[in-house]
Protein backbone atom coordinates (compact mmCIF):
# COMPACT_ATOMS: atom_id res chain seq x y z
CA UNK A 1 0.00 0.00 0.00
CA UNK A 2 1.08 3.35 -0.81
CA UNK A 3 0.15 7.04 0.45
CA UNK A 4 1.53 9.97 -0.84
CA UNK A 5 1.54 13.91 -0.14
CA UNK A 6 2.78 15.80 -2.73
CA UNK A 7 3.01 19.82 -3.67
CA UNK A 8 3.90 18.98 -7.17
CA UNK A 9 1.46 18.27 -9.77
CA UNK A 10 0.59 14.60 -11.04
CA UNK A 11 -0.91 13.15 -13.60
CA UNK A 12 -3.16 10.14 -12.17
CA UNK A 13 -3.46 7.97 -15.34
CA UNK A 14 0.37 8.09 -15.58
CA UNK A 15 0.70 7.34 -11.79
CA UNK A 16 -1.51 4.05 -12.09
CA UNK A 17 0.42 2.79 -15.43
CA UNK A 18 3.48 2.85 -13.56
CA UNK A 19 2.17 1.69 -10.24
CA UNK A 20 0.51 -1.26 -11.88
CA UNK A 21 3.86 -2.48 -13.17
CA UNK A 22 4.91 -2.47 -9.29
CA UNK A 23 2.50 -5.19 -8.71
CA UNK A 24 3.63 -8.46 -7.38
CA UNK A 25 1.32 -10.03 -8.32
CA UNK A 26 -0.86 -8.94 -11.22
CA UNK A 27 -2.81 -11.99 -12.40
CA UNK A 28 -4.07 -12.07 -8.66
CA UNK A 29 -6.01 -9.04 -9.89
CA UNK A 30 -9.14 -9.13 -11.54
CA UNK A 31 -10.46 -5.44 -10.52
CA UNK A 32 -9.52 -2.26 -10.07
CA UNK A 33 -11.44 1.01 -8.54
CA UNK A 34 -10.47 3.80 -9.12
CA UNK A 35 -11.39 7.66 -7.93
CA UNK A 36 -9.92 10.84 -9.47
CA UNK A 37 -10.72 14.08 -8.14
CA UNK A 38 -10.02 17.19 -9.80
CA UNK A 39 -10.65 21.00 -9.01
CA UNK A 40 -13.27 22.67 -10.81
CA UNK A 41 -13.84 26.32 -11.84
CA UNK A 42 -16.99 27.21 -10.30
CA UNK A 43 -18.30 26.41 -6.58
CA UNK A 44 -21.48 27.40 -4.45
CA UNK A 45 -22.11 29.68 -7.65
CA UNK A 46 -19.06 31.35 -7.79
CA UNK A 47 -16.05 31.16 -10.78
CA UNK A 48 -12.88 29.97 -8.87
CA UNK A 49 -9.84 30.73 -10.53
CA UNK A 50 -7.42 28.87 -8.07
CA UNK A 51 -7.14 27.29 -4.82
CA UNK A 52 -4.49 26.69 -1.84
CA UNK A 53 -4.57 23.29 -0.22
CA UNK A 54 -3.60 23.33 2.96
CA UNK A 55 -2.37 20.44 5.40
CA UNK A 56 -0.92 18.94 9.46
CA UNK A 57 2.47 17.59 7.89
CA UNK A 58 2.94 14.47 9.97
CA UNK A 59 -0.89 14.02 10.63
CA UNK A 60 -1.80 13.69 6.89
CA UNK A 61 0.11 10.68 6.19
CA UNK A 62 -0.62 9.01 9.79
CA UNK A 63 -4.38 9.49 9.04
CA UNK A 64 -4.24 8.57 5.30
CA UNK A 65 -2.34 5.28 6.36
CA UNK A 66 -4.27 4.32 9.32
CA UNK A 67 -7.37 4.65 6.62
CA UNK A 68 -5.96 2.20 3.98
CA UNK A 69 -4.97 0.25 6.66
CA UNK A 70 -8.52 0.05 7.76
CA UNK A 71 -9.55 -1.14 4.36
CA UNK A 72 -7.54 -3.45 3.97
CA UNK A 73 -8.47 -4.89 7.08
CA UNK A 74 -11.90 -5.23 6.06
CA UNK A 75 -11.87 -6.33 2.57
CA UNK A 76 -9.59 -8.64 0.59
CA UNK A 77 -7.35 -6.12 -1.74
CA UNK A 78 -4.15 -6.81 -3.12
CA UNK A 79 -3.04 -2.76 -2.67
CA UNK A 80 -4.37 0.31 -2.61
CA UNK A 81 -2.76 3.91 -3.80
CA UNK A 82 -3.64 7.30 -2.32
CA UNK A 83 -2.17 10.76 -3.43
CA UNK A 84 -3.28 13.71 -2.42
CA UNK A 85 -2.37 17.73 -3.72
CA UNK A 86 -1.57 20.18 -1.85
CA UNK A 87 0.25 23.62 -2.24
CA UNK A 88 -1.45 25.90 -5.25
CA UNK A 89 -3.99 24.50 -7.41
CA UNK A 90 -5.75 25.64 -10.67
CA UNK A 91 -9.18 24.52 -12.39
CA UNK A 92 -8.80 21.14 -13.53
CA UNK A 93 -5.89 19.79 -11.97
CA UNK A 94 -6.56 16.32 -9.75
CA UNK A 95 -6.60 16.97 -6.22
CA UNK A 96 -6.82 13.08 -5.17
CA UNK A 97 -6.24 9.92 -6.36
CA UNK A 98 -7.76 6.27 -4.89
CA UNK A 99 -6.97 2.86 -6.49
CA UNK A 100 -7.73 -0.36 -5.22
CA UNK A 101 -6.68 -3.54 -6.76
CA UNK A 102 -8.59 -6.51 -5.92
CA UNK A 103 -9.39 -10.06 -6.76
CA UNK A 104 -13.31 -9.32 -7.58
CA UNK A 105 -15.22 -6.23 -8.35
CA UNK A 106 -17.36 -6.07 -5.33
CA UNK A 107 -14.47 -5.42 -3.04
CA UNK A 108 -12.43 -2.93 -5.23
CA UNK A 109 -15.81 -0.63 -5.98
CA UNK A 110 -16.57 -0.48 -1.80
CA UNK A 111 -13.15 -0.23 -0.69
CA UNK A 112 -12.52 2.81 -2.99
CA UNK A 113 -15.55 4.63 -1.91
CA UNK A 114 -15.07 4.29 1.27
CA UNK A 115 -11.35 5.07 1.42
CA UNK A 116 -12.77 8.30 -0.11
CA UNK A 117 -15.42 8.97 2.05
CA UNK A 118 -12.84 8.28 4.91
CA UNK A 119 -10.55 10.12 3.43
CA UNK A 120 -12.51 13.19 2.74
CA UNK A 121 -14.06 13.37 6.56
CA UNK A 122 -10.96 12.61 8.71
CA UNK A 123 -7.40 13.78 6.26
CA UNK A 124 -6.85 17.17 7.36
CA UNK A 125 -6.87 19.19 4.95
CA UNK A 126 -7.85 22.44 4.14
CA UNK A 127 -9.06 24.42 0.78
CA UNK A 128 -9.00 28.33 0.27
CA UNK A 129 -10.58 28.91 -3.14
CA UNK A 130 -9.50 32.46 -5.34
CA UNK A 131 -12.19 34.07 -6.39
CA UNK A 132 -12.84 37.33 -8.69
CA UNK A 133 -13.57 39.21 -5.42
CA UNK A 134 -10.78 37.77 -3.32
CA UNK A 135 -10.49 34.29 -0.85
CA UNK A 136 -12.64 32.44 1.22
CA UNK A 137 -12.04 29.25 2.64
CA UNK A 138 -14.62 26.29 1.86
CA UNK A 139 -16.23 25.94 5.29
CA UNK A 140 -17.91 21.93 4.52
CA UNK A 141 -17.73 19.09 2.39
CA UNK A 142 -20.35 17.92 0.17
CA UNK A 143 -21.83 14.79 1.36
CA UNK A 144 -20.53 11.48 -0.92
CA UNK A 145 -23.49 9.25 0.50
CA UNK B 1 9.75 20.65 28.02
CA UNK B 2 6.41 22.16 27.00
CA UNK B 3 3.15 21.90 25.13
CA UNK B 4 3.72 22.80 21.47
CA UNK B 5 0.11 24.19 20.47
CA UNK B 6 -0.23 24.31 16.46
CA UNK B 7 -3.15 26.26 14.35
CA UNK B 8 -4.42 25.47 10.80
CA UNK B 9 -6.36 27.43 8.08
CA UNK B 10 -8.98 29.59 8.73
CA UNK B 11 -8.52 29.31 12.81
CA UNK B 12 -4.45 30.36 11.78
CA UNK B 13 -5.76 33.49 10.37
CA UNK B 14 -8.22 34.27 12.79
CA UNK B 15 -6.04 33.82 16.27
CA UNK B 16 -3.30 35.42 14.33
CA UNK B 17 -0.44 32.52 14.49
CA UNK B 18 0.11 29.17 13.64
CA UNK B 19 2.38 27.51 16.52
CA UNK B 20 2.66 28.63 19.97
CA UNK B 21 4.68 26.48 23.19
CA UNK B 22 3.03 26.92 26.96
CA UNK B 23 4.12 24.91 29.75
CA UNK B 24 2.31 22.48 30.85
CA UNK B 25 0.24 22.50 34.07
CA UNK B 26 -1.07 19.56 36.04
CA UNK B 27 -4.13 17.96 34.74
CA UNK B 28 -4.21 20.31 31.76
CA UNK B 29 -6.45 19.97 29.07
CA UNK B 30 -7.00 21.26 25.24
CA UNK B 31 -9.83 23.30 26.31
CA UNK B 32 -7.19 25.02 29.00
CA UNK B 33 -4.35 25.98 26.58
CA UNK B 34 -7.28 27.05 24.22
CA UNK B 35 -7.61 29.67 26.89
CA UNK B 36 -4.25 30.48 27.71
CA UNK B 37 -3.35 30.79 24.01
CA UNK B 38 -6.80 32.27 22.75
CA UNK B 39 -7.58 34.94 25.65
CA UNK B 40 -9.90 36.79 23.98
CA UNK B 41 -12.52 34.38 22.09
CA UNK B 42 -13.72 30.98 23.59
CA UNK B 43 -12.87 27.33 21.56
CA UNK B 44 -15.49 27.67 18.73
CA UNK B 45 -17.69 24.05 19.31
CA UNK B 46 -17.20 23.08 15.60
CA UNK B 47 -12.91 23.31 16.45
CA UNK B 48 -11.96 20.08 15.92
CA UNK B 49 -8.95 19.48 18.14
CA UNK B 50 -5.36 16.88 18.02
CA UNK B 51 -3.18 15.68 20.25
CA UNK B 52 -0.02 14.00 18.68
CA UNK B 53 -1.73 13.59 15.76
CA UNK B 54 -4.49 11.81 16.52
CA UNK B 55 -8.00 13.48 17.27
CA UNK B 56 -8.83 13.88 20.63
CA UNK B 57 -11.28 15.20 23.16
CA UNK B 58 -10.96 19.29 24.06
CA UNK B 59 -10.74 17.48 27.80
CA UNK B 60 -8.48 15.09 27.28
CA UNK B 61 -5.70 15.27 30.11
CA UNK B 62 -2.46 16.19 28.56
CA UNK B 63 0.95 15.84 29.35
CA UNK B 64 4.75 17.39 29.04
CA UNK B 65 5.62 17.11 25.45
CA UNK B 66 2.60 16.70 23.48
CA UNK B 67 1.74 18.64 20.89
CA UNK B 68 -1.46 20.00 20.36
CA UNK B 69 -3.49 20.94 17.17
CA UNK B 70 -6.74 23.24 16.70
CA UNK B 71 -7.98 23.40 13.43
CA UNK B 72 -11.72 23.84 11.54
CA UNK B 73 -13.57 21.43 9.82
CA UNK B 74 -12.02 19.53 7.04
CA UNK B 75 -12.49 19.73 3.76
CA UNK B 76 -9.96 18.04 1.71
CA UNK B 77 -10.62 15.50 -1.30
CA UNK B 78 -13.13 16.13 -4.27
CA UNK B 79 -16.52 17.63 -4.93
CA UNK C 1 -20.36 8.74 -24.48
CA UNK C 2 -18.31 6.35 -26.06
CA UNK C 3 -18.31 3.04 -26.34
CA UNK C 4 -15.72 0.45 -28.15
CA UNK C 5 -15.85 -3.15 -28.27
CA UNK C 6 -12.25 -4.50 -29.53
CA UNK C 7 -10.50 -7.47 -30.15
CA UNK C 8 -7.30 -5.66 -29.96
CA UNK C 9 -5.41 -5.16 -26.05
CA UNK C 10 -5.88 -2.31 -24.66
CA UNK C 11 -4.10 -0.42 -21.81
CA UNK C 12 -6.47 1.42 -19.74
CA UNK C 13 -4.44 4.38 -18.54
CA UNK C 14 -3.61 5.23 -21.72
CA UNK C 15 -6.98 5.23 -23.23
CA UNK C 16 -8.12 7.38 -19.70
CA UNK C 17 -5.39 9.97 -20.73
CA UNK C 18 -6.37 10.48 -24.33
CA UNK C 19 -9.72 10.20 -23.70
CA UNK C 20 -9.98 13.08 -21.12
CA UNK C 21 -7.99 15.54 -23.44
CA UNK C 22 -11.02 15.21 -25.37
CA UNK C 23 -13.42 16.23 -22.91
CA UNK C 24 -14.94 19.24 -24.03
CA UNK C 25 -15.43 21.04 -20.35
CA UNK C 26 -12.59 19.58 -17.79
CA UNK C 27 -13.27 22.47 -15.37
CA UNK C 28 -16.60 21.21 -14.90
CA UNK C 29 -15.02 17.83 -13.73
CA UNK C 30 -14.77 17.23 -9.95
CA UNK C 31 -15.01 13.74 -10.03
CA UNK C 32 -13.97 10.77 -12.28
CA UNK C 33 -14.82 6.93 -11.20
CA UNK C 34 -12.93 4.16 -12.82
CA UNK C 35 -13.10 0.20 -13.02
CA UNK C 36 -10.80 -1.62 -15.02
CA UNK C 37 -11.92 -5.69 -14.88
CA UNK C 38 -8.90 -7.91 -16.09
CA UNK C 39 -8.25 -11.51 -16.54
CA UNK C 40 -7.34 -13.39 -13.47
CA UNK C 41 -5.20 -16.94 -13.89
CA UNK C 42 -7.02 -18.72 -11.61
CA UNK C 43 -11.19 -19.15 -11.25
CA UNK C 44 -12.89 -21.08 -9.22
CA UNK C 45 -9.86 -23.24 -7.86
CA UNK C 46 -8.27 -24.23 -11.06
CA UNK C 47 -5.39 -22.14 -12.82
CA UNK C 48 -6.54 -20.62 -16.28
CA UNK C 49 -4.06 -20.24 -19.23
CA UNK C 50 -5.84 -18.42 -21.20
CA UNK C 51 -9.37 -16.98 -22.16
CA UNK C 52 -11.56 -16.67 -25.49
CA UNK C 53 -14.20 -13.92 -24.85
CA UNK C 54 -17.06 -14.63 -27.74
CA UNK C 55 -19.77 -11.78 -28.28
CA UNK C 56 -22.95 -10.98 -30.65
CA UNK C 57 -21.71 -8.05 -32.90
CA UNK C 58 -24.56 -5.33 -33.21
CA UNK C 59 -26.59 -6.45 -30.22
CA UNK C 60 -22.93 -5.93 -27.84
CA UNK C 61 -22.61 -2.52 -29.04
CA UNK C 62 -26.43 -1.82 -28.81
CA UNK C 63 -26.92 -2.93 -25.42
CA UNK C 64 -23.61 -1.12 -24.34
CA UNK C 65 -25.02 2.20 -25.52
CA UNK C 66 -28.02 1.84 -23.98
CA UNK C 67 -26.74 1.03 -20.75
CA UNK C 68 -24.49 4.65 -20.68
CA UNK C 69 -27.71 6.39 -22.36
CA UNK C 70 -29.63 5.16 -18.87
CA UNK C 71 -26.91 6.15 -16.97
CA UNK C 72 -26.73 9.68 -18.17
CA UNK C 73 -30.28 9.90 -17.98
CA UNK C 74 -30.44 9.17 -13.89
CA UNK C 75 -27.31 11.08 -13.01
CA UNK C 76 -25.62 14.07 -14.20
CA UNK C 77 -22.58 13.08 -15.91
CA UNK C 78 -20.37 14.81 -18.07
CA UNK C 79 -18.83 11.80 -19.93
CA UNK C 80 -18.90 8.01 -20.02
CA UNK C 81 -16.44 5.72 -21.27
CA UNK C 82 -16.74 2.08 -22.14
CA UNK C 83 -14.25 -0.21 -23.70
CA UNK C 84 -14.73 -4.13 -24.03
CA UNK C 85 -12.16 -6.72 -24.93
CA UNK C 86 -13.15 -9.74 -27.14
CA UNK C 87 -11.25 -12.32 -28.65
CA UNK C 88 -7.89 -14.32 -27.19
CA UNK C 89 -6.92 -12.84 -23.77
CA UNK C 90 -4.13 -13.89 -21.12
CA UNK C 91 -3.96 -13.76 -17.50
CA UNK C 92 -3.70 -9.87 -16.73
CA UNK C 93 -4.75 -8.74 -19.98
CA UNK C 94 -7.43 -5.84 -19.21
CA UNK C 95 -10.60 -7.10 -20.27
CA UNK C 96 -13.28 -4.42 -19.45
CA UNK C 97 -13.02 -0.48 -18.82
CA UNK C 98 -15.62 1.74 -17.31
CA UNK C 99 -15.10 5.70 -16.56
CA UNK C 100 -17.59 8.27 -15.46
CA UNK C 101 -16.81 12.06 -15.07
CA UNK C 102 -19.36 14.17 -13.35
CA UNK C 103 -19.21 17.20 -11.05
CA UNK C 104 -19.60 15.46 -8.06
CA UNK C 105 -18.29 11.75 -6.32
CA UNK C 106 -21.89 10.68 -5.70
CA UNK C 107 -22.64 10.61 -9.31
CA UNK C 108 -19.54 9.78 -10.50
CA UNK C 109 -19.47 6.39 -7.89
CA UNK C 110 -23.04 5.41 -8.13
CA UNK C 111 -22.84 5.52 -12.19
CA UNK C 112 -19.59 3.76 -12.62
CA UNK C 113 -20.46 0.89 -10.24
CA UNK C 114 -24.40 0.62 -11.94
CA UNK C 115 -23.25 0.74 -15.44
CA UNK C 116 -20.20 -2.23 -14.35
CA UNK C 117 -23.42 -4.22 -13.35
CA UNK C 118 -25.80 -3.36 -16.11
CA UNK C 119 -23.07 -4.56 -18.39
CA UNK C 120 -22.18 -8.02 -16.89
CA UNK C 121 -26.27 -9.09 -16.34
CA UNK C 122 -26.81 -7.72 -19.88
CA UNK C 123 -24.36 -7.18 -22.27
CA UNK C 124 -23.88 -10.39 -24.58
CA UNK C 125 -20.40 -11.80 -24.02
CA UNK C 126 -19.47 -14.95 -23.41
CA UNK C 127 -16.36 -16.20 -21.18
CA UNK C 128 -14.59 -19.59 -22.31
CA UNK C 129 -11.90 -20.32 -20.41
CA UNK C 130 -8.31 -22.65 -21.26
CA UNK C 131 -7.34 -24.72 -18.21
CA UNK C 132 -4.50 -27.46 -18.02
CA UNK C 133 -7.20 -30.10 -18.87
CA UNK C 134 -8.86 -28.52 -21.64
CA UNK C 135 -11.63 -25.70 -22.31
CA UNK C 136 -14.89 -24.76 -20.53
CA UNK C 137 -17.53 -22.14 -20.45
CA UNK C 138 -17.71 -19.77 -17.65
CA UNK C 139 -21.56 -20.75 -16.37
CA UNK C 140 -22.51 -17.60 -14.13
CA UNK C 141 -21.26 -14.60 -13.04
CA UNK C 142 -20.03 -13.64 -9.50
CA UNK C 143 -22.30 -11.15 -8.14
CA UNK C 144 -21.34 -7.61 -7.71
CA UNK C 145 -23.05 -5.66 -5.25
CA UNK D 1 -37.60 -13.19 -46.74
CA UNK D 2 -37.33 -15.83 -44.07
CA UNK D 3 -36.23 -15.71 -40.16
CA UNK D 4 -32.73 -15.78 -39.49
CA UNK D 5 -31.52 -17.96 -36.25
CA UNK D 6 -28.03 -17.94 -34.97
CA UNK D 7 -26.82 -19.79 -31.70
CA UNK D 8 -23.62 -18.31 -29.52
CA UNK D 9 -21.22 -19.65 -27.06
CA UNK D 10 -21.35 -23.09 -25.45
CA UNK D 11 -25.39 -23.36 -26.92
CA UNK D 12 -23.56 -22.85 -30.47
CA UNK D 13 -21.22 -25.50 -29.45
CA UNK D 14 -24.26 -27.93 -27.97
CA UNK D 15 -26.85 -27.47 -31.30
CA UNK D 16 -23.60 -27.96 -33.80
CA UNK D 17 -24.47 -24.49 -35.45
CA UNK D 18 -24.01 -20.53 -35.42
CA UNK D 19 -26.50 -19.49 -38.24
CA UNK D 20 -29.57 -21.04 -39.55
CA UNK D 21 -32.60 -20.21 -41.51
CA UNK D 22 -36.27 -21.24 -41.39
CA UNK D 23 -39.16 -19.91 -43.07
CA UNK D 24 -41.38 -17.29 -41.48
CA UNK D 25 -44.61 -19.51 -39.81
CA UNK D 26 -47.99 -16.77 -39.11
CA UNK D 27 -47.84 -16.78 -35.80
CA UNK D 28 -44.60 -18.46 -34.84
CA UNK D 29 -42.56 -17.68 -31.65
CA UNK D 30 -39.31 -18.15 -30.60
CA UNK D 31 -40.14 -21.77 -28.59
CA UNK D 32 -41.58 -22.51 -32.50
CA UNK D 33 -38.54 -21.68 -34.35
CA UNK D 34 -36.42 -23.20 -31.16
CA UNK D 35 -38.63 -26.72 -32.24
CA UNK D 36 -38.24 -26.38 -36.14
CA UNK D 37 -34.04 -26.05 -35.69
CA UNK D 38 -33.15 -28.29 -33.07
CA UNK D 39 -35.47 -31.08 -32.80
CA UNK D 40 -33.99 -33.02 -30.67
CA UNK D 41 -33.79 -31.07 -27.60
CA UNK D 42 -36.28 -28.91 -25.73
CA UNK D 43 -35.53 -24.83 -25.52
CA UNK D 44 -33.40 -24.92 -21.99
CA UNK D 45 -35.05 -22.92 -19.36
CA UNK D 46 -31.90 -20.87 -18.95
CA UNK D 47 -31.51 -19.86 -22.26
CA UNK D 48 -31.65 -16.15 -23.26
CA UNK D 49 -33.44 -14.92 -26.05
CA UNK D 50 -33.15 -11.86 -28.61
CA UNK D 51 -35.17 -10.59 -31.24
CA UNK D 52 -33.71 -8.08 -33.47
CA UNK D 53 -30.92 -7.60 -30.86
CA UNK D 54 -33.19 -6.96 -28.61
CA UNK D 55 -34.04 -9.26 -25.13
CA UNK D 56 -37.30 -11.14 -25.76
CA UNK D 57 -40.18 -14.02 -24.32
CA UNK D 58 -39.76 -17.34 -25.87
CA UNK D 59 -43.19 -16.41 -26.96
CA UNK D 60 -43.14 -13.05 -28.59
CA UNK D 61 -44.72 -13.42 -32.23
CA UNK D 62 -42.32 -13.04 -34.63
CA UNK D 63 -42.35 -11.25 -38.14
CA UNK D 64 -40.67 -12.14 -41.42
CA UNK D 65 -37.57 -10.87 -41.74
CA UNK D 66 -36.75 -11.00 -37.72
CA UNK D 67 -33.35 -11.95 -36.47
CA UNK D 68 -33.77 -14.58 -33.48
CA UNK D 69 -30.85 -15.63 -31.15
CA UNK D 70 -30.60 -18.27 -28.68
CA UNK D 71 -27.70 -18.05 -26.27
CA UNK D 72 -26.81 -19.16 -22.34
CA UNK D 73 -26.43 -16.63 -19.37
CA UNK D 74 -24.14 -13.92 -19.94
CA UNK D 75 -20.71 -13.83 -18.70
CA UNK D 76 -18.83 -10.65 -19.60
CA UNK D 77 -17.13 -7.90 -17.76
CA UNK D 78 -15.10 -8.78 -14.55
CA UNK D 79 -14.77 -11.52 -11.88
Amino acid sequence: MTVVVTAESFEPWEVLRAHEQSLAQRAKVGACAVFVGSMRDFNEGDAVHGMVLEHYPGMTERHLARIVAEAKARWTLEDVLVVHRTGELLPSDPIVLVAVWSGHRREAFEACRHVMEDLKSKAPFWKKERLETGVRWVEHNTPGQ
Amino acid sequence: MAITVKFFASLREQVGMDTASRPCRGGMTPADLWRDVVADRPLPGNVLVAVNMDYAAPDQPLKDGDEVAFFPPVTGGAA
